[in-house]
């Protein structure tokens, strides 16, 4: 039996729906070193599955379950979750969020054996949009590629063209994991095109220590810092940049490095930082109302409405939504019914939130329309810069979309070096009917 | 016994049973004495069960993992099995531990001074003054770390630090190991001296029945684990067993070490 | 050859190193200053902690490991309360509780295990740090939080007109800099001239000896421990307030071990001098070491301060085994 | 004094170990300045002397524990400044210790085995499989540790681990384990302390048969004086580090510098 | 009154010296070897082998290796992951360069390859002991862990850090399923505890426990410490450099250089604390302590009903785990193996109390 993990037991089934549940594990982080950016996300993402049950009496009526399951940002720790909750339910779990880019790579391998979709939105394996290889892996929305060559843009056009970048320089700090180590060869790429000096400073776990890394900075005066960090590691660096005097200005953080907890403990001195945002900026919009009048005002919010509204709430409730907005698209080949990881792929595959669905569902202004296919499984990026105020993000206008003819290309090359290694069998994507 | 019987009890033995380790059955039922003034000897092979009577004694059984698991101990008529050694201290009774155990990474000197932690300022100045008295050979060795002073000085550091605390009874546990003779005699008129000038009251554990016996007033002999025999301490030194098998006099006078030829069965008074 | 040629060996290479980049003209003078300032504040807040690890083991020969999560433990509580009430207040409430806590150590922890293996005692508090951790973000909860000691965080501009760019200096790191050089001499001359402090000394030596002549053990232990509570409450409040007060916050508390190694466990000097030495040794290696490695091997980028602390407390000990301002270990036979 | 003890003083050969000219300081304590003695083949020589005389430090230098700042060791005709534990080991000087150091987690056969241990030969891959010569050897050399565990009496406490016993078989233990080395020359720091007068006779026969089955030679370290007088074939008496006397145990009873230092009157 | 000894006579030495010299312990250990043979892989499900057996087995041997140094040998090492590490990258590029090799030997290379770089570490404890080894050995858990994460080569250039492996395949057994890999497992578990409990029964086992014990006596009966103890580093890092390559070949999968940081380190540390030092029985205990328990105690909660958030659940969890960890020091500080012994001794005297 599943349980609202969260605090309150789950729904009792409505007795007209039809039979059976959709089974959501949910990895979350709600302690530990990465406690304060897990928490929103986990909030955001667990009140709109309660939201699609109280509102909607499911997905097509088929009540949504799920159980939470702590990881710890651990990569060991997120393998055990996985395995305790892919099995649960009938028809297993739906698909995993495991919001770790360390976990997504113990979890590719796993996917091939078990047939569960992973669904990395916005980190993971930048190669994984690769359907053919990644058969199992859906970075919706955006990669490491795609976020580091939208930022190099941006970062161009501030200087007047991309040919402008010859000579500069650009630091690259780092969280020294996988996912900070991601973004490298996109930047790498760019490097040769652009002549730019690109340096390269990790910071290690937790990260909490950076003044070397923040000497160097001080020592070679990069022209732009990008900041690749998660949890208290964002605060950090901001702070190190106020006490080295490095201009937050110039500082341009990924979308997991632009969020309330990176910057509030920084207190003033964060104003004038700058991050990438996809996927759902601050604010509210018409899903929050429902929210509040749904989940909240019957005193169902998980974790103490922490963070409502915030860019990781938010974050983690537009993730919620794609995942059963592909349940539902599956329902429609598969029928309406619960249904197995095997036939969601299916849903995930063929997703295609346009302007109007983003805006029937309330998420307007959350995010950019999304279209996949079994070869692509990102289904497009786009993202923006917002800027702290001080007080709050403000969102810069103008979408910035990556050039996906620098990125294609690094993508074929590295799924093909993942399938020899694997032996992996390459799908054959014409084949496979949609 | 009788003249004795007068004096009042200052320690008291009842019956008292130790098991280590929740399995190891050490001292089966032992009772024992000390008068006020007195000095009374404990005596027994190796494994009888010295040490660990007077651990019990001085509640540092729990260290050990053992436990009192029958019978009680008093002192001046009061039962003492909850307290804390360091109050059991306070109340007079110290005990010098088998093996010198001096803290190694201090000085002599402090040593002493350790000893004299439950006693004002005056008074340790005192006791300093009073110990280098008995042992003029700390004083020399006073700034050194007994770590790596011989074993005879840690064994004078040892006492040392037990009389610091200004005890009404000491539980000696073998002074005498390891000590050159001269000094052996030298330790006990220390314990005579104390007993006489100071009136405090010795219980000691001792191998060096010899000695042990001239000083003492009153013996116990222990064998695995339980008395098998008690009484002043002339009279025990005069008993045939006593003398053949603590004393190593046979009927003929002491016997050399290099003839004693066979290894014989010893006799036991038990089992 | 005399015993000592290693060790001065080491210590000369030390500063040739530590004088190359300057010499080299690899660093502007202005920045190198700044390196080394950076340094040894990082290398004052180890030694705060180290310091808390080296009263512990020095006064009851307890390895400490828990006290990366008192550091913790004390930085969330005075966070907390200071929300609800001035900070002086909040800290004074917070040395409360770290006497509290230091009692039920005491009673729940070390006195049932009195007499036993050192190791057995580490893995005792590594219980304790486990327990804290879960407790602490319990009771206080596990986000970020902010100790405001209402000093200016925007650096200051300083010797303009010497070096040129002149340097970054902050406030805030010289007050910890006094309060820890305050500490430290008065916890020093505490071991060094009271009974209790000898008291103290005689307990990490033999426990079982130092109850045999009347030294209440327990007493001891809540003394001890307290202080320890108090010297973390000081690292906390200094490190959350520069850092934020996190969970991992007590990860950080990890490169105390190499300090107090480096220093010798049972020095209080000697957890100051090796916090000092491991701050700039690793800034300026990371700095400076950092770069040129990665050149020469072609690596995936620095972070050599990762090792280089506990690489260099190795090398420390294989010329001198007892650390810098360590006892030596006694054995005869 | 019978026909065994002119036996015994007939078969004591010549010069097997000299310490000569020794000195040794640890900082400004001398634990000894200057000194020189002899060891014959298969005599019973002891040490005396008060406490902190340097007597222990006297067997940590033939041991190789201490290494003497002056001084050499003459031993089976070959001339050492210092030794090293391990070489002493195998040329065939044995020791016991006079605080126990006995390995305390270990049982009694064990600690009696780790004796025989520069005689085991077999490789670490033989001995992870418990394969061929690895258990014969293990088995031949169980065979003498029993013999000696019997001759010493403690076959009730084999399995037992020694840090239980009770310090007089602890005492043992260590002999034992110094037997099993089969050792030229056995050196003995204080065997007899904390010993009752029934066990002492024991460990003087033990001592004295070891003497004469192996004819080992035996530098003992002792304080009861009955016991050195008895058994001692030479004595050597120190005193604050120096050498003050040396002899026959009746020539040195009768050195008026050894009376007022250790003796006194009594004896 | 079932369980004793008395009647059973040796008549030989290698009689006396079997591994279960009491009869019933036999008979118990032929049960227990059907039965996790035989009958646990019919009953249990997926997820018990995988995130609970899979686990312990392979940590358990690292706990041995571990425990013949420190326990054993008592020299502490706070470090030892990071030879789990040289294990495993050791395996990983075995088997990307050198494809033909078989799967026994790679682990067999892995771990000598290992054992070299554990030699190295191990100079250090000639001259350092007790804890201040312990610290000494975390240089080798940080440079390690940083050589990884650095060096490229290691990691076939992975732009990640993070290599994965396919499955393995030997004798043309495809060790795919979660029951092969338990069958494999186990059975690598006993050929190695059956190695460990050799060593330590042999000449060299008793050079270690004596080094531990006391060294000085040890070097005046003619052991050398050089070999002693560094003997002990290369056998322990042997043993952790195949559990290493077998954590990532069999457990993970996938890996990153922080799969084996300073955290696993120190679990091995407990496990063979809370086990008991100088047990090859006790890793058994410890390694199932430290890692069943915590997952266990995670689950407890839902288990019985009892409707608190995640966050509480795992704060929960640290608060018992670390007071069960006190709890089990204070009523045996010698860790579970002695608790065991205590019991059984209890047993042979039962029903006497003494
Ligand atoms: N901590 C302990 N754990 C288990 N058994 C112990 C412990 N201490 C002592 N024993 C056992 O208790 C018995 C009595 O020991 P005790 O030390 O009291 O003897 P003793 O008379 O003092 O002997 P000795 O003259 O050798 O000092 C011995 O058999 C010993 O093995
Ligand atoms: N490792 C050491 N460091 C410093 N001093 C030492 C060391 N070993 C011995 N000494 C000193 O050398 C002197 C001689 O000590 P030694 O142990 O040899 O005496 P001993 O004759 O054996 O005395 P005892 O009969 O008491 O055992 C003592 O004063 C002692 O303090
Ligand atoms: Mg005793
Ligand atoms: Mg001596």
């Amino acid at each position: 039996q599943a349980q609202d993990k969260a605090g309150v037991p789950a729904q009792k089934k409505a007795a007209s729906a039809p039979a059976g549940e959709q089974f959501f594990p949910v990895l979350s982080y709600r302690t530990g070193a990465y406690a304060p950016n897990g928490v929103p996300f986990a909030n955001g993402y667990v009140d709109y599955l309660k939201l699609v049950n109280a509102r909607d009496g499911g997905i097509n009526g088929i009540k949504i379950t799920f159980e939470e399951c702590e990881t710890g940002y651990a990569t060991d720790r997120g393998v055990e979750c996985y395995e305790r909750l892919k099995g649960k339910s009938p028809t297993g779990a739906t698909l995993f969020h495991p919001l770790s880019t360390g976990i997504t790579f113990a979890l590719t391998d796993k996917s091939f054996t078990d047939k569960i979709p992973i669904i990395t939105p916005g980190y993971g394996r930048a190669d994984s949009m690769d359907g053919t290889v990644f058969a199992w892996n859906f970075p919706l929305g955006g990669t490491y590629w795609t976020s580091s060559d939208m930022l190099v843009q941006h970062i161009g056009k501030k200087e007047g063209g991309l040919d402008k970048l010859k000579g500069k320089k650009i630091a690259l700090v780092y969280h020294d994991s996988p996912y900070g180590k991601e973004p490298i060869p996109l930047l790498q790429e760019r490097q040769k095109m652009h002549g730019f000096e690109l340096l390269l400073l990790p910071v290690t776990h937790p990260g909490v220590e950076q003044k070397a890394t923040w000497l160097q900075i001080r020592q070679q005066r990069p022209d732009y810092v990008l900041l690749w960090g998660w949890g208290v590691m964002n605060s950090t660096s901001i702070k190190e940049a106020v006490a080295t005097g490095y201009p937050r200005e110039k500082m341009y953080g990924v979308w997991w490095s632009g969020a309330e907890p990176d910057v509030t403990p920084a207190g003033e001195g964060a104003k004038g930082y700058n991050a990438l945002t996809f996927l759902a900026p601050a604010g509210q919009g018409a899903v929050h109302k429902d929210i509040l009048k749904f989940v909240h005002a019957k005193g169902e919010a998980a974790g103490n409405k922490e963070g409502f509204g915030e860019v990781l709430y938010n974050r983690g409730m537009t993730n919620a939504m794609m995942s059963v907005e592909a349940v539902k698209r599956a329902q429609i080949r598969y029928g309406k019914k619960p249904l197995k990881g095997e036939e969601v792929r299916w849903g995930l595959e063929n997703l295609a939130i346009d302007a109007a669905a983003i805006k029937r569902l309330g998420f307007e202004g959350f995010m950019a329309p999304i279209s996949t296919s079994c070869v692509d499984h990102e289904g497009g990026s786009a993202a923006q810069i917002h800027t702290w105020d001080g007080s709050k993000w403000v969102v810069e206008p103008g979408m910035l979309q990556p050039d996906m003819s620098i990125i294609k290309p690094m993508i074929r090359a590295s799924a093909e070096k993942y399938a020899a290694e694997k032996k992996i069998v390459k799908r054959d994507c014409a084949k496979e009917t949609s | 016994m009788s003249a004795t019987a007068a004096i009042p009890t200052l320690l008291a033995v009842n019956g008292i049973e130790v098991i280590y380790n929740h399995v190891i059955l050490v001292l089966k039922s032992v009772s024992l004495t000390v008068r006020e003034g007195g000095i009374v000897a404990l005596l027994g092979a190796n494994g009888a069960g010295k040490t660990t009577t007077l651990r019990a004694v001085s509640n540092l059984l729990k260290g050990e993992r053992g436990d009192v698991t029958k019978g009680y101990i008093e002192y001046l008529g009061k039962r003492i099995d909850g307290l804390t050694p360091a109050e059991l201290v306070k109340r007079g009774v110290v005990q010098v531990m088998e093996g010198r155990r001096c803290f190694a990474h201090l000085t002599v000197e402090d040593n002493l001074l350790t000893g004299a932690y439950t006693r004002s300022r005056a008074e340790t100045s005192a006791g300093l003054e009073r110990v280098y008295e008995y042992f003029p050979r700390l004083k020399q060795r006073r700034a050194s770390l007994s770590g790596y002073t011989s074993g005879g000085e840690q064994q004078m550091t040892a006492i040392g630090r037990a009389l610091m605390s200004r005890p009404k009874m000491i539980l000696l546990d073998e002074p005498s190991m390891g000590l050159a003779p001269q000094l052996v005699e030298e330790i006990f008129e220390i314990v005579q001296n104390l007993n006489q000038k100071e009136k405090v009251s010795f219980l000691l554990a001792e191998q060096n029945t010899n000695v042990a016996l001239k000083y003492a007033g009153y013996g116990y002999i222990l064998e695995n684990g339980r008395v098998v025999m008690d009484g002043e301490g002339r009279s025990l030194a005069e008993n045939e067993d006593v003398k053949e098998f603590y004393l190593g006099f046979s009927s003929g006078g002491r016997r050399s070490f290099r003839d004693v030829k066979s290894y014989r069965r010893r006799k036991r008074w038990l089992s | 050859m005399n015993k000592n040629t290693p060790f001065i060996a080491v210590c000369v290479a030390l500063l040739v190193g530590l004088v190359l980049p300057l010499a080299t003209g690899a660093s502007a003078p202005g920045f190198y200053v700044e390196v080394l300032l950076g340094g040894l504040m990082a290398g004052v807040l180890y030694s705060l902690v180290a310091l808390g690890f080296a009263l512990i083991f020095k006064a009851s020969g307890v390895f400490n490991f828990a006290q990366g999560a008192m550091v913790l433990f004390a930085a969330l509580a005075v966070a907390r309360l200071a929300e609800r009430m001035p900070l002086w207040a909040a800290i004074l409430v917070g040395i409360v509780i770290m006497t509290l806590l230091a009692w039920f150590i005491e009673r729940l922890v070390l006195r049932p295990l009195v007499n036993q293996d050192p190791i057995a005692l580490f893995m005792a508090t590594l219980g304790v740090t486990f327990f804290l951790d879960g407790f602490g973000q319990t009771v206080w909860g596990s986000d970020i939080y902010k100790i405001e000691l209402g000093m200016t965080k925007e650096p200051v501009l300083v010797l303009q007109n010497l070096f040129q760019g002149g340097i970054l200096v902050n406030g805030e790191d010289f007050v910890a800099a006094i309060v820890a050089a305050a500490l430290v001499g008065g916890l020093a001359l505490f071991f060094q001239y009271t009974p209790t402090g000898r008291a103290l000394r005689a307990v990490a030596d033999d426990h079982q000896a130092a109850q045999s002549i009347g030294i209440p053990l327990n007493r001891m232990w809540v003394i001890v421990w307290a202080v320890a509570g108090v010297v973390a409450l000081v690292a906390g409040v200094i490190w959350g307030s520069k850092l934020g007060v996190q969970f991992s916050l007590s990860q950080v508390a990890l490169k105390a071990l190499p300090v107090v190694i480096l220093g010798g466990f049972t020095s209080v000097t000697g957890a100051i001098v090796g916090g000092l030495i491991i701050g700039v040794g690793e800034k300026m290696a990371e700095v400076f070491l950092g770069p040129v490695l990665v050149k020469a091997f072609d690596l995936a980028g620095g972070g050599i301060e990762n090792w280089f602390a506990y690489v260099l407390a190795l090398v420390f000990l294989l010329v001198r085994p007892q650390g810098l301002f360590g006892e030596k270990h006694i054995d005869r036979v | 004094m019978s026909a065994m003890e002119n036996d015994r003083a007939g078969r004591i050969g010549g010069q097997i170990l000299a310490v000569e000219g020794v000195s040794l300081a640890f900082g400004g304590v001398k634990a000894l300045s200057d000194v020189s003695f002899d060891v014959r083949e298969h005599e019973v020589r002891a040490i005396i002397g008060p406490n902190g005389a340097g007597k222990s430090s006297m067997l940590n230098v033939i041991n190789g524990v201490y290494h003497p700042q002056k001084g050499t060791i003459r031993y089976q005709g070959r001339e050492y400044h210092h030794m090293d534990p391990h070489e002493v080991a195998v040329s065939g000087i044995a020791r016991t210790f006079q605080s126990l150091a006995l390995f305390k987690g270990m049982s009694v056969l064990d600690n009696i085995m780790t004796g025989r241990n520069l005689r085991m030969r077999s490789n670490i891959l033989l001995q992870a499989l418990r394969i061929g010569p690895a258990l014969r050897e293990e088995n031949e050399h169980r065979e003498v540790v029993e013999r000696i565990i019997d001759f010493l009496e403690i076959q009730a406490y084999r399995k037992t681990p020694v840090g239980r016993l009770p310090y007089g078989l602890q005492k043992r233990v260590d002999l034992a384990r110094a037997l099993a080395m089969e050792p030229k020359i056995l050196l003995l720091d204080e065997p007899m302390a904390g010993m009752n007068i029934e066990e002492k006779q024991d460990m003087c026969r033990f001592i004295l048969d070891v003497n004469d089955e192996f004819g080992t030679t035996i530098v003992l370290i002792e304080h009861d004086m009955s016991v050195v007088m008895d058994i001692s074939d030479r004595v050597v008496v120190l005193d604050y580090g120096r050498k003050i006397g040396d002899g026959t145990p009746d020539e040195v009873r009768g050195n008026q510098a050894v009376i007022d230092a250790y003796l006194g009157v009594s004896h | 009154m079932i369980y004793r000894e008395n009647g059973q006579f040796k008549s030989s030495y290698a009689a006396d010296q079997q591994m279960l010299p009491i009869g019933q312990d036999r008979v118990f250990m032929v049960a227990l070897l059907v039965f996790v043979f035989a009958v646990l892989p019919a009953v249990l499900g997926d997820y018990v082998f995988l995130s609970l057996l899979i686990p312990f087995l392979i940590l358990t041997i690292a706990a041995i290796g571990l425990n013949l140094l420190v326990g054993y040998c008592g020299q502490i090492s706070l470090g030892h992951a990071a030879f789990m590490a040289v294990g495993a990258y050791a395996a990983y590029n075995l088997v990307l360069r050198v494809p033909q090799l078989n799967f026994l030997l790679v682990l067999v290379l892995a771990g000598l390859v290992a054992a070299a770089v554990g030699l190295v570490f191990g100079i250090p404890s000639l001259r350092i002991k007790g804890l201040y080894l312990g610290v000494a050995t975390l240089a080798a858990q940080f440079f390690i862990d940083w050589v990884f994460a650095r060096v490229k080569w290691f990691t076939n250039y992975a732009h990640s850090g993070s290599v994965q492996t396919a499955p393995i395949e030997m004798f043309g057994w495809t060790i795919d399923s979660p029951v092969e890999k338990y069958v494999f497992l186990l059975s690598l578990l006993i050929v190695f505890t059956l190695i460990a409990k050799n060593l330590v029964r042999s000449h060299i086992g008793r050079e270690w426990m004596a080094m531990r014990d006391m060294d000085v006596a040890a070097e005046v009966i003619g052991i050398r410490p050089v070999y002693a103890k560094l003997t002990a580093f290369a056998v322990s890092s042997f043993y952790c450099g195949i559990a290493g390559a077998l954590w990532g070949f069999m457990h993970l999968g996938a890996w990153e250089p922080l799969a084996f940081n300073l955290t696993l380190s120190l679990n091995l540390l407990f496990m063979i604390i809370i086990g008991g030092m100088g047990s090859v029985l006790g890793c058994y205990f410890g390694a199932a302590f430290i890692v069943v328990l915590p997952i266990v105690l995670n689950q407890v909660p839902a288990w019985i009903g009892f409707p608190i958030s995640t966050a509480m659940a795992s704060h929960l969890e640290f608060m018992i785990f670390g007071a069960l960890i006190v709890f089990f020091l204070v009523v045996e500080p010698n860790g579970l193996a002695r608790l065991w012994a205590i019991g059984k001794e209890k047993l042979r005297l039962w029903p006497f109390p003494h």
